[in-house]
């Protein structure tokens, strides 16, 4: 099997509401990442694109409506779909792209625009549920991850305040984050304990905000970066890994996201990873709430099950500890636009590996990193592992 | 049958209503709202232009389709387009037979990429490829700055 | 490595299916596959793909409604927002590149569930040039047959033959749920609803569930099937702007056919295929496909369908199946259900429209109105 | 190089700008309707529902007792074997207290909701539900809950036969 590396990232601003359409927000992304990797269209040989549901942008087969900005005119271009799990399976999509030997270079664009939906984007999450058993009940999207948190903290016994941390921890990491939408320097571990409570256990400040944005990268074989002397910008990809868990979600017990785990292990045993918390330097986990952050962790490997949480009291997943965890800021401090993550997982494990992430660059030196998405109804985990 | 046990009075199947809508509110984006404010304020129709290749795009776009080169240049259409198709429609959305149908057509425009597709002002008679055709505007005033600020197209 | 397909998997497709919930039907199917491959789900699959949209099926995300009926729970399984073909490429790179080295691709209609299918292909158009003018969305594929009999010089006779032979072949099809004794005359002569596209020119719905098994040479190999090899595919886009699209030649199949056949090394393709199985959810879409593909010079696919070259006994028997027209429009499964055909021919297990010898074959998808994409297959047996 | 882009795309706007005009728009509601056949298990599962009770399906190879319904055993991979009643008792295995509507607009009067697994189904096996006739400070993990129907006449089968579940009577709390 080849190798295939990053060789050049972009992204727009993360933010509540942007004018550009869809479409013009995927070709700035796009465009930067061209730029980037030094390329021009006519170097791409395939574009994959990402997106989550048609109904936040309100385009039906939204990934036809966005192809043209997304350079795939005329061109092999394909979408695909996992819901939030997206954000990083886009760019597994374009691995496998190049891989295979049908691209020699492939280009990775993801975009969402949650703005278009009114009054607010949680109309449409009232339709991601089944029809028979669920809508009946108007759920509100954020009663899943109510749900899911309450689980996780009462079976280990995790106290509100490891979780809260997590969010002090990513706004104040986004602050050296040029695209984020809700960076804050001085925020306190009493902000996020005493905000608002939406549903319970959840609270205004565990939650990540609904964003319009767009992100894109560039893969290529390994012939291709020796061809273009890229080595210097190439971040290769070591492992990837996919999995679904049951849609009968009331069957699981939340506690644990095995989906996670499966995705996981898929990645590591094609990175050659068999002590996660040994060989992996850096983390970005999908973080649109801070529970999650945690959660993700253990499916991770990288933090025993229910202990995530005392290693973010302990700080060893700050920048400058031990196992940094989401130095962009995640979702949590850049902005949450579904898909468009792809900016700050991908993006970010390209720009710290690659020493081009300016005043987030972690201050000890990394060499492998793991980042991973989840969506769906907490059932999907994608995972890719990258390297130097 | 697929399944261990089934059913064989069919008047036991149920169905459940429902339905995914909500309402959109789309902006007309960076090029679009300069398209649609020449029109609105000026009643100009106006196309980007590709500083790399050249080629002219109507509907404007960011972007150069060929190039994918962000565009900065601005061209006004010529005053008169050409019909390169057209579709007269007798059905309405929900299929309902409509009083009088509604011509279509697909407008292109001398130097310039692309076209308008759009209402034809003519009798289903008179549609037809080739017809020379210049837009109807609404009245300045009423124009909001959409595409429906065209009433469509006429000889 | 080479790439086959070891299992077929079609329910028949039908106007309603009441007594299929989608998640029921997408068993049935799966199932069928299954058996035909002889594999277990649950143990001998490293992929599961299926080929869907959101508002066809009436979801948010309807990735979340996919793995239980598949066999695909806790295992590698990803929606591509795409048809049939564009799935089962994502199933050949996998296999490719070893990430797997069994994959099932799936895709279903159940569009009797959806009460306006219109109004969401009218969502799908572009909500700044072409939304806020309404219509009934047909409008667009009117243009198109304008615009491209025009250009060809083909007729809207032809079209009408399109339309009463699919449909005439289709009583030979088992699984077609619009079969009919319908003349050239009938269908020529049907209300042009979206002039000069006429009612008999377009496809009816159906709800069906198409899903094959896709296996590495290797795996392929140790199963009890006979494998028909993928020897080429490609897959493109168009401009998604209506005003931008090649309205005469469509890029899509144009391009894709030519990535296809470069893997295929076809180098002729009007001599290299026994049959071809092209979309043709409105009948003139056969003719322009037809060309695209460049299985007839431009212009001549009509004088082919007039002179009864397309038929079971002619020189390119094309969409024996009784294709979109015959069958039904399944939405995104009609790319997996012309390769699934194209299976059962090359296996030489088609029952009454089963043509002599065949051994390779060229099956092409379109995505339906308002899209500008699809993919082409050339599947074949031997070596 | 990230550090050394100066200009990162996107030009914001606010929630007003929308409303003021101070940029163009489209608004639009797409038609998008759907009837779901409910199929085999779903339409037993709510003529059920409408009689008052809950009913499941048994594999025979795995065991289980699968709720909600289905025909087909997702694990095993084989059609089920048979319907079985489940009883309207169960316990809490997690819920939320809801300040937040469908709509994410604030509400006062919070909702409690969360998922029940039901007495007679296999382990986990529930649904999501509101919960009544508790407070929020009351409401925890692993409380035991009893459905309240509807009264007959006013079920249509629907989930929403059952009002909510709440604590069941006699059931330790």
């Amino acid at each position: 099997m080849r190798k295939v590396g990053v060789v050049g990232a972009g992204m727009t601003l993360f933010r509540r509401r942007l004018q550009e359409t869809g479409k013009e927000l995927s070709f700035e992304a796009a465009r930067m990442a061209l730029d980037q990797a030094k390329m021009e269209i006519g170097d791409i040989d395939a574009v994959v694109h990402g997106t989550a549901p048609d109904a936040f942008d309100g385009v039906h087969m939204k990934g036809e409506y966005l192809l043209d900005g997304s350079g795939g005119t005329r061109k092999p271009y394909m979408r695909v779909f996992t819901g939030g799990g997206t954000g990083v399976f886009s760019a597994i999509a374009g691995y496998w792209h190049v891989a295979s030997g049908l691209a020699d270079v492939a280009l990775v664009v993801n975009e969402e625009k949650m703005s278009s939906c009114q009054p607010h984007p949680q109309s449409v999450f009232a339709h991601i549920w089944d029809p028979i058993l669920d809508r009946p009940l108007k759920p509100n999207l954020v009663w899943i991850f109510a749900m899911e948190m309450n689980r996780y903290m009462t079976i280990h016994n995790i106290p509100y305040e490891d979780i809260a941390r997590v969010a002090v921890k990513n706004k104040r990491n986004a602050v050296g984050h040029p695209c984020a939408q809700l960076a804050d320097g001085d925020i306190t571990l009493e902000d996020v304990m005493n905000s608002e409570i939406m549903a319970w256990p959840v609270r205004r400040l565990d939650i990540s905000p609904p964003s319009d944005g767009a992100a894109a990268v560039v893969l290529a074989s390994e012939d291709v970066v020796k061809k273009r002397r890229l080595r210097d910008q190439t971040a290769w990809i070591k492992g990837v890994g996919w999995c679904i868990d049951s849609t009968m979600w009331t069957d699981r017990d939340l506690y644990f996201p095995e989906y996670v785990a499966r995705a996981a292990k898929m990645a590591y045993r094609q990175a050659k990873i068999d002590r996660p918390k040994k060989q992996i330097d850096f983390a970005e986990p999908y973080d649109p709430f801070d529970y999650k952050e945690l959660h993700h962790l253990e499916g991770l490997g990288l933090a025993d099950k229910g202990k995530a949480g005392l290693m973010t009291r302990e700080g060893v997943t700050e920048r400058d500890g031990d196992l940094p965890v989401c130095p962009s800021g995640g979702l949590l401090g850049v902005g949450n636009p579904i898909a468009a993550t792809l900016g700050i997982k991908v993006g970010e494990l390209y720009w710290q590996l690659t020493g081009q992430a300016g005043k987030r660059q972690i201050p000890n030196e990394v060499h492998t990193g793991v980042c991973q998405a989840w969506g769906d109804l907490m059932q999907y985990g994608s995972v890719v592992v990258m390297g130097t | 049958m697929t399944f261990t046990e089934r059913t064989t009075d069919a008047r036991m199947f149920r169905h459940w209503p429902g339905d995914i809508e909500a309402d959109y509110i789309y902006t007309s984006g960076l090029a679009g709202e300069r398209f649609f404010r020449e029109l609105r304020d000026r009643g100009h129709l106006a196309g980007t232009r590709c500083s790399e290749c050249g080629k002219q795009w109507i509907p404007p776009k960011l972007f150069c389709e060929e190039c994918f080169k962000e565009t900065h240049e601005w061209v006004d259409l010529p005053r008169t387009g050409t019909v390169a198709a057209t579709c007269v429609v007798r059905v309405a959305l929900d299929g309902a037979p409509l009083r009088a149908p509604e011509v279509w057509g697909l407008v292109r425009f001398a130097g310039f990429q692309g076209g308008l597709v759009h209402r034809l002002l003519v009798t289903e008679d008179r549609a037809r490829a080739g017809l020379r055709v210049r837009p109807v505007l609404k009245p300045e005033g009423s124009r909001s700055g959409a595409i429906t600020d065209i009433e469509g197209f006429a000889p | 490595m080479r790439v086959g397909i070891v299992g077929v998997g079609v329910t028949p497709f039908r106007p309603t299916t009441p007594d299929f919930s989608w998640k029921e039907l997408m068993y049935d199917g799966a199932q069928r596959a299954y058996a035909d491959a002889g594999i277990d789900p649950r143990s001998d699959v490293g992929s599961f793909i299926t080929c869907a949209e959101d508002y066809y099926e009436g979801f948010g995300i309807f990735d979340e409604f996919t793995p239980d009926q598949l066999g695909a729970v806790l295992r590698p399984m990803h929606t591509v927002g795409g048809d049939g073909i564009q799935g089962l490429a994502n199933a050949f790179m996998q296999i490719q590149c070893s990430l797997a080295e069994v994959a099932v691709v799936e895709s279903h209609s159940k569009a009797s569930d959806i009460l306006t299918l219109n109004g969401i292909v009218a969502h799908g158009l572009d909500p700044i040039w072409n939304k806020p003018l309404g219509g009934h969305p047909n409008y667009v594929a009117g243009l198109e047959m304008d615009a491209f009999l025009r250009a060809s010089g083909n007729r809207a006779e032809d079209c009408a033959t399109i339309a009463a032979t699919n449909r005439q072949a289709a009583l030979l099809n088992p699984v077609a749920a619009y079969g009919a004794r319908i003349t050239k005359d009938q269908a020529a002569r049907s209300p042009a609803l979206w002039a000069p596209l006429r009612q008999l020119d377009v496809a009816s719905l159906a709800d069906g569930c198409v899903v094959l098994v896709v296996a590495g040479e290797a795996a392929a190999r140790k199963m009890d099937s006979q494998p028909v090899w993928i020897q080429g595919i490609g897959w493109a886009s168009d401009s998604p702007s209506l005003e931008t699209r090649d309205w005469v030649t469509p890029a899509y199949a144009r391009l894709a056919a030519e990535m296809a056949y470069r893997l295929a090394k076809v180098r002729d393709p009007a001599r290299s295929f026994d049959l071809a199985e092209v979309d043709d959810k409105f009948s003139y879409k056969e003719l322009q496909h037809l060309e695209a593909l460049r299985l007839t010079r431009k212009g001549q696919a009509g004088k082919m369908a007039r002179a009864g070259e397309l038929g079971l006994g002619g020189k390119l028997p094309t969409n024996a199946s009784g294709g979109s027209l015959g069958c039904g429009n399944v939405l995104e499964a009609s790319g997996l259900h012309r390769v699934a055909e194209a299976v059962l021919q090359l296996r030489g297990e088609a029952g009454h429209r089963q043509l002599d010898g065949a051994r390779r074959a060229v099956v092409q998808s379109w995505r339906g109105l308002p899209a500008a994409s699809g993919g082409v297959a050339v599947l074949g047996v031997g070596r | 190089m990230t550090a050394r882009v100066t200009r990162w795309p996107g030009v914001e706007l606010g929630s007003k700008d929308l409303e003021s005009g101070k940029v163009t728009t489209v608004r639009f509601r797409p038609e998008a309707k759907f009837a779901w056949s409910a199929g085999e298990a779903m339409s037993r599962f709510l003529a059920e529902l409408q009689r008052g009770r809950l009913i499941a399906r048994e594999c025979k190879s795995c065991g289980r007792i699968l709720f909600p319904p289905r025909m087909f055993c997702e694990e095993c991979f084989r059609p089920t074997d048979g319907w079985v009643y489940v009883r309207d008792t169960g316990t809490i295995e997690t819920y939320s207290i809801s300040y937040l509507d469908t709509d994410a607009r604030r509400i006062t009067e919070p909702i409690l909701v969360g998922v029940v697994s039901l007495d007679g189904a296999s382990p986990k096996m529930g649904l999501m539900h509101y919960f009544g006739e508790m407070t929020t400070k009351e409401i925890r993990i692993g409380m035991k809950v009893q459905a309240k129907w509807r009264p007959p006449e006013s079920r249509v089968g629907s989930v929403l036969d059952i009002e909510f579940f709440r604590p069941r009577k006699g059931a330790e709390r």
